[in-house]
């Protein structure tokens, strides 16, 4: 069997999976990091299968239904040098996934949360996932969706995500370019990538898009960056209430942002000094055979 | 054989395990082996709870249907015990008129059973008549002013009585101490070893000499020279320490009785020393991490595990109900993640501080579609550890999540025995076929004669893993070749366990009797404690589940004349795993499902009425 | 015997399923039983799909491993199953060109064997190869200008080419009507019947026209008289409607492959009529909820049944697994919920949209603790109806979780068959012990012998239910005798049931040979249409696992030459419940898990092998 | 057995949970419900066990950790009849139950969700929970607690809730009032309840709250009522922003309440148009042993 051979991307033609490969590839180049230390896990549905499709020699661990968050939170956390990248479908993160997603904001661990957004469960064929609106019926729902949508961007501010952005699967520099800051920042990163569905979502298209999306950026006043405690408030309502946009007109570009709040790793080190340096994943355990761990002094402390 | 059964009971957040764990300390000293017991409801304070502690100059590991000498002081304790108790009760003279309507906390239908019985005997329903049935039976009562004696603590220390309140429990120990005939130093040592705070190590050693005085030498127990140091651990706190010597180095958990306290002990100890280089220690870490839900717990434990780290959750029945997907991609993905499986009382919440083996089946076959899951039982407290140590060499060696099942009881329970059946022996560690990968990628999964693929960690090359039937590299693929091959590999492993493992470690056996005593976890302790009394018996303690032992069960069973099955469930189920591996069925059974730990008395008993009255089954139901 | 298969392929999302659909519906108007099974990948646009179908004069239940007529329009249908093909395939003239390395969607191992086989033969890799080879092999190949077929239907009506691509299907339906020499009447009536749109109706009926003076009537196989009314329907629709006519009103469910189905099609059929008085009809309605996850769906449906409506959840593996907790707590509440569970290649994601029978095993031993659990396994389209009525009754009956095995082979499959083995027949509906309290206060876990208590609904009376351990009243208590009988009370049901339950209910035996083919599920379809062609053989089919009916299988059993487990698993785990209760053994295994059924000629086969070969186990791996 | 015995109500003494089920108890009185007709749903924890100890003829069901919003769903949609009240801790329905949480608010059933919010899991013996916030280190913990606080006004509100209230323990005739209010309304009601736990969350006790703890409704220009679709932005952009207060004041009372979002049993009979009237309990599934569901139709569509 011959190493690494090439996977076939069976995402539908037209897919925003597409725009979302391509620009997470080229956020990893840009950032110029050994690609074998990024791992891309992810949920399943049609998004769960980008690990395959990376043309990059990465790590890829395609996880279950909902549970990408704990599983990247236990990489992560026994091997900190890694960089993780998490994709979550919106059925997955959001909806079986939704309380991983809250409680990883509680956390704040440095890595990035990269939602495909296309309001259907994909991979199941078109039912109505939790950002699809109420009243809408996309192609494959026998009758409009009965359910209201969550607001991602809110959950997840709400949550404590401590960078917190919305991109567009076919805007790919812009997505690029927000890969690469998700990553750069130091804490918890979330991106919720407006991904249109060819196939499923006939309302949320293209060009449903394309008639109403603006950057944040082109306000030049924008600037989400808290840069001191005092700033944290005024910052964070301004987010929030931004997040409430949408309709006619939906912003993307970065909402929050915020290297203030420790890191989870941070946390961790003021209790286990040396954690950065000598992590789960590399302490030496063994030797000859045998444990290196002492428990002496547990057991004596039992001595009657 | 000298035993004594020593039981102090009250209401739950009163402190009496710390004073039973003080006596079993102080008993330690006298130079004893023992065996304490935990029973307690699902409830924060003002519920009935209890402790027993058996002790002897052998290694002991049961609890007994009576107690020689029952400290109290309360009621409760007194409506719900005195039918165990056969030589002395201490108790509060200032409840003597409390009456069973009085006790709220008691269940009515508990309150009821013992209404009858004392009307039964023409007594009424106060404590008074309760001890008065007792001492017309030959118990002798021991009345304290535990009220006037905490009074002149709190007036020797200066200190409001709702503060000493809690010295009552020692009043009755060192009550108890005397009776026994055991010297007041050892509890005052006991004491101060487990105390940290000074102020209360001396009230409560005011407490231990005025309660000492209150009775006198009964039993006149010598004191046993010991030579070596001895331990006192519960199974909680030794599985933990076995998991730390194994290596483990990430752990996920929920909290959840009685699993919970092995997490927040590996938290509280979770810096440690490696000895790396000779002489040289190295410091490091096992990180702990509080999970928001078991679903959690689990896959973060297993996402650990890719990394190279060792990783491990504890959890119990309802929590490892919520594992069963994550457990099914472990299967799946080849990784070691070792799951500890606290026992207790189900189905559904069931009884949650109490003890059970209904699970077995359950953790035998979680999890949907065919994969490796290695299962073990531990049956004592010294196998706890040795078995922790195992389940991740298991874990490691053949790339499959390992299962280490231990009940509540003995979570919960403690002994003491020997500190170098642990201290100074070697601790293997074996990790199985680790490779440092030479290129850009690595082929996770290759397909090998034993099923075992070499195996790397994430970081160190291009690797991939997938709950979707994969290729060697990781990847989706749904061709019926690969499927094949790929399926058998994984369940060869199990195969390749089953050859590597030799069976005689798989199964504990001692005698060689023509009755056997067939069962596995703790009700261990209660044979092995019996089989002094009992004739012509062999006991059998099955340890691993899967791969089962089933050529060694074949022989060890052959013609033997009874196969009973010794367990804590209502079906059996180690006795339906043998025979779904042998088509052996066992001749008789011995059950019991009330939560509480089978006592050895329950065990010559329930030998007995098999044995000369014929019965096919007995349920056991001694405890309160 | 007369049986014919054809089958047709292509990318997933062009339609391979509805032309399967309306080819099958034709071939039934001309008189003829068929099944039809349905492959395909986890993705919904590229990969490679197909559809087997088989008919015959007589009822049929399985797949071939041959295939008379294939019927393709791309290059990858072709790759994947010219080894199949015994008399004619239609293809894409032009697609002559295509090699293997232009396949990009087919899987590198695949095109591997592929390319292989060719070469052996001294061939190349492109489809024209493959033709050569299979005219060298006899096999009549028809080549198709589809192109230029499908530019004069779009010429015809207008339209673009994109819009009538998809008649290419149609087209290559035509040409096998045409071949096996059925009236084209009849395809034109199965267009009209299945598509909705006019125009779509109209140009496919010139596409069919097209295909069918493409070729000539080959087999030329009669018409047969058809006295009865016959109906068409897959697994996933008829478990829908077994489900609604047994009463179900509330059905949660997340979405999963192949369960989603059919609460879809529930709900689409959600509002319905009852015949409350003689003559008189009542509109109501199933209320159907897509839950956030399927530990909400168990719990909603469990619920549910608390105030009396029969309700339920369908899933798959990964899904049920979630659900594990949640049917514990049912157990313990002895709440009636029933539970179809679509079996489908596992363990984990697995093979998701491929069949197995891993989970039983699981499904047997789900949920922490002891408690009944029923589960049940049907083995074909007319069983999965009655079965999901029978599931819950038997709910009811024995207020327990009832779990409803289908396979997603049978799910997604259709057969033909008579309207009246469901139309016309009593559909029994029996509710147990339901009662209408009379006080304020209802004992909803009344102690009873039978083990099963009266059942009354929330809002009825005031009652209570925990998943602790609790009282007849519901309360949570943890006094060891309430929890002795109450546990008991539990169990004992099961045993009602066994009683209650006749053991051939339980089990379909067909034959009476000497040579046993012990099976579950789906294999029965292909074991049933092997047997004219086997000898001396017997089929026994459980029906039933829990109760399993242990008196009836030992006396089937008894003295039989052999006993071959005959499933779509690794480790027989029907078999392994027929050890665990009878402690009898399998002499031999048929197996398979490659997520595709198992074949007529398989069954055959693997008798041969065992029989005359004496090989002890037969691992199966046809189809694509 | 004699009917109904009393129940031994076994929380610590001081428990904040004996004020919310004073409250409960007199605001179904003050309603005049049938008691029976009241269905107290509750998960795992000191807080599930409160239906057993209503003084009331309710019905109780005492589900599993995390998933009593499930069964009232269940409940409620089979038998929409019934009033249904969900009593959940906070590690119990913001911590494993967060998912559930969250997705209720999509669906606006007409029931009422009661969190027991006293920062720790108090059965398991006093883990941090989902409310304590960082830094925090109640009696039981070893360490300062090393995650963050999730906000359960701002998540209701975020996920939809279409009544969003805070209650103090220990201010039982005003509790009650909310709990009449959140009864009465119709859709989802939400009432977070500080509840002192007095034998493990040693920091926000009963004297931390009474001096903190100040009444919306001391606001005489305080109206969280939507009146009009105009209302609806502006006063959940208020009630979101009065939600990040905490501190020293902490606000109780109602942050928002709107009735124009339709309830999911309005969205049901849409396609059922009689679902309130014959709903599935109701429904006479059987007659002489027989079924009463007309099948044919549904058979003979698929007759070949
Ligand atoms: C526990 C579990 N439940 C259900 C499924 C079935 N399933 C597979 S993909 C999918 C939905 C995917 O939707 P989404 O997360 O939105 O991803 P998309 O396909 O839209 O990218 C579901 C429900 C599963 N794999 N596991
Ligand atoms: C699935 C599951 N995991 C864990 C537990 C153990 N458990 C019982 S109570 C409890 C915590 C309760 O905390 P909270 O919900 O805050 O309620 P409180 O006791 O504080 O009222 C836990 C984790 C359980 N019963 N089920
Ligand atoms: S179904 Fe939708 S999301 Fe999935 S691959 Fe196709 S277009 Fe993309
Ligand atoms: S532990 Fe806390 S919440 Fe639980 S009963 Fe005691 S005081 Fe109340
Ligand atoms: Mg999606
Ligand atoms: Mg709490």
């Amino acid at each position: 069997m011959q190493e690494h051979k090439p996977v076939f991307v069976d995402w539908c033609p037209g897919c925003g999976n597409f725009g979302i490969l391509r620009a997470e590839e080229m956020a990893i180049r840009e950032l110029g990091i050994d690609p074998k230390k990024v791992i891309v896990v992810s949920g399943i549905g049609c998004s769960g299968k980008i690990p395959h499709f990376i043309q990059l020699p990465i790590g890829g661990v395609h996880t279950l239904h909902g549970r990408s968050i704990a599983y990247a939170t236990g990489i992560k956390l026994s091997n900190p040098s890694l960089e993780v990248i998490v994709n979550i479908g919106d059925g997955d993160g959001l909806g079986i996934g939704m309380g991983h997603f809250v409680h990883a904001g509680r956390r704040n661990i440095d890595m990035t949360v990269i939602v495909h957004d296309n309001g259907v469960y994909g991979l199941t064929k078109g039912q109505a996932s939790p950002t699809l609106h109420r009243g809408l019926k996309t192609k494959s729902l026998p009758r409009p969706n009965i359910n209201d949508a969550v607001n991602p961007i809110s959950v997840a501010l709400s949550a404590g995500y401590t960078f917190v952005a919305r991109g567009y699967a076919y805007d790919v520099m812009h997505l690029k370019d927000l890969i690469v800051k998700a990553i750069k920042h130091k804490g918890l990163a979330f991106i919720d990538v407006l991904q249109p569905c060819p196939t499923y979502n006939d309302i949320n298209t293209k060009e449903w898009y394309d008639k109403r999306i603006y950057k944040l950026d082109n306000d030049p006043t924008w600037d989400p960056k808290v840069k001191s405690e005092a700033d944290q408030q005024t910052k964070f309502e301004r987010a929030m209430l931004k997040a409430l946009e949408w309709g006619d007109k939906i912003p993307i570009g970065v909402f929050y942002e915020n290297e203030l709040v420790p890191t989870f790793e941070e946390r961790i080190m003021q209790n286990i000094p040396n954690y950065l340096d000598y992590y789960p994943a590399k302490q030496e355990i063994e030797k000859n055979g045998e444990s290196t761990t002492k428990i002496d002094e547990l057991i004596k402390a039992k001595r009657v | 054989m000298s035993r004594y059964s020593w039981m102090i009971g009250g209401a739950q957040g009163l402190g009496v395990d710390t004073s039973a764990t003080i006596f079993g300390n102080a008993v330690a000293r006298a130079g004893y082996y023992l065996y304490g017991n935990r029973e307690y409801y699902s409830n924060i304070k003002g519920r009935h709870s209890y402790f027993q502690v058996v002790f002897s100059e052998k290694p002991l590991h049961s609890i007994s249907s009576t107690v020689n000498v029952l400290a109290t002081f309360d009621a409760e304790t007194i409506f719900q015990h005195f039918t165990e108790v056969t030589d002395f009760i201490i108790y509060d003279k200032g409840v003597e008129g409390t009456n069973l309507d009085m006790v709220r906390s008691m269940e009515p239908e508990i309150a009821e059973q013992v209404r009858e019985l004392l009307s039964k005997n023409g007594l009424g329903d106060t404590v008074k008549d309760v001890i008065s049935y007792l001492e017309k039976k030959g118990v002798k009562a021991i009345p304290v002013n535990y009220l006037e004696l905490l009074k002149r603590v709190a007036d020797a220390y200066k200190l409001p009585l709702s503060v000493v309140e809690r010295a009552k429990n020692i009043i009755s120990v060192a009550a108890s101490m005397s009776i026994f005939g055991f010297k007041l130093d050892y509890l005052k040592q006991a004491i101060s070893s487990l105390f940290k705070n000074d102020l209360f190590i001396k009230f409560n050693t005011m407490a231990a000499e005025l309660g000492y005085s209150l009775t006198e030498n009964h039993y006149k127990l010598p004191e046993i020279p010991v030579s070596k140091p001895r331990i006192q651990v519960d199974g909680n706190t030794i599985s933990a320490i076995g998991k730390l010597a194994a290596g483990l180095r990430f752990q996920s958990y929920y909290p959840i009785t009685p699993a919970s306290d092995e997490s927040t002990y590996i938290e509280a100890n979770q810096n440690l020393d490696m000895i790396v280089e000779a002489g040289e220690l190295r410091k490091g870490g096992a990180v702990v991490v509080q999970a928001e839900d078991e679903l959690a717990a689990i896959n973060m434990a297993v996402g650990a595990t890719l990394t190279g780290a060792r990783a491990a959750t504890a959890t119990s029945g309802p929590g490892f109900a919520l594992m069963a997907e994550g457990i099914s991609w472990a299967g799946m993905n080849e990784a070691p993640v070792v799951i500890t499986y606290y026992m207790r009382g189900a189905p559904s919440t069931g009884l949650p501080t109490r003890s059970g083996q209904g699970d077995l089946k359950f953790a035998l076959n979680v999890g949907h579609g065919e994969f490796p899951r290695i299962v073990i039982a531990s049956g004592d407290h010294e196998e706890i550890f040795w078995d922790a140590v195992w389940a991740f060499n298991l874990a490691e060696k053949y790339q499959t999540p390992v299962i280490h099942i231990i009940e509540k009881t003995l979570a919960n329970a403690y002994s003491v025995f020997d500190e170098d059946h642990i201290l100074g022996k070697k601790i293997p560690i074996e990790r199985g076929k680790i490779v440092k990968p030479s290129g850009d990628f690595f082929r996770r999964f290759e397909i090998t004669e034993d099923g075992i693929s070499p195996r790397a960690f994430l970081g160190e090359a291009s690797m991939f893993y997938a709950g979707d039937e994969h290729n060697e590299e990781g990847h989706i693929t749904e061709g019926t070749e690969n499927r094949i091959k790929m399926y058998e590999k994984r369940m060869k492993k199990l195969e390749t366990a089953d050859k590597e493992i030799p069976e005689e470690q798989r199964v504990n056996v001692v005698g060689d009797g023509n009755i056997v005593l067939l069962t596995w976890g703790s009700p261990k302790g209660a044979i092995i404690d019996a089989m002094d009394e009992l004739k012509d018996v062999m006991m059998i303690q099955v340890k691993m589940f899967n791969p089962y032992p089933k050529n060694l069960m074949r022989k060890l069973l052959q013609g033997k004349s009874k196969i009973i099955a010794v367990e804590n469930n209502y079906e059996a189920q180690g006795a339906q795993i043998l025979t779904e591996n042998t088509g052996i069925f066992p001749t008789n059974y011995i059950l019991k499902w009330t939560g509480r730990a089978i006592t050895r008395e329950e065990i010559i008993e329930g030998v007995k009425q098999i044995v000369e009255k014929g019965e096919k089954k007995v349920v056991l139901s001694a405890g309160a």
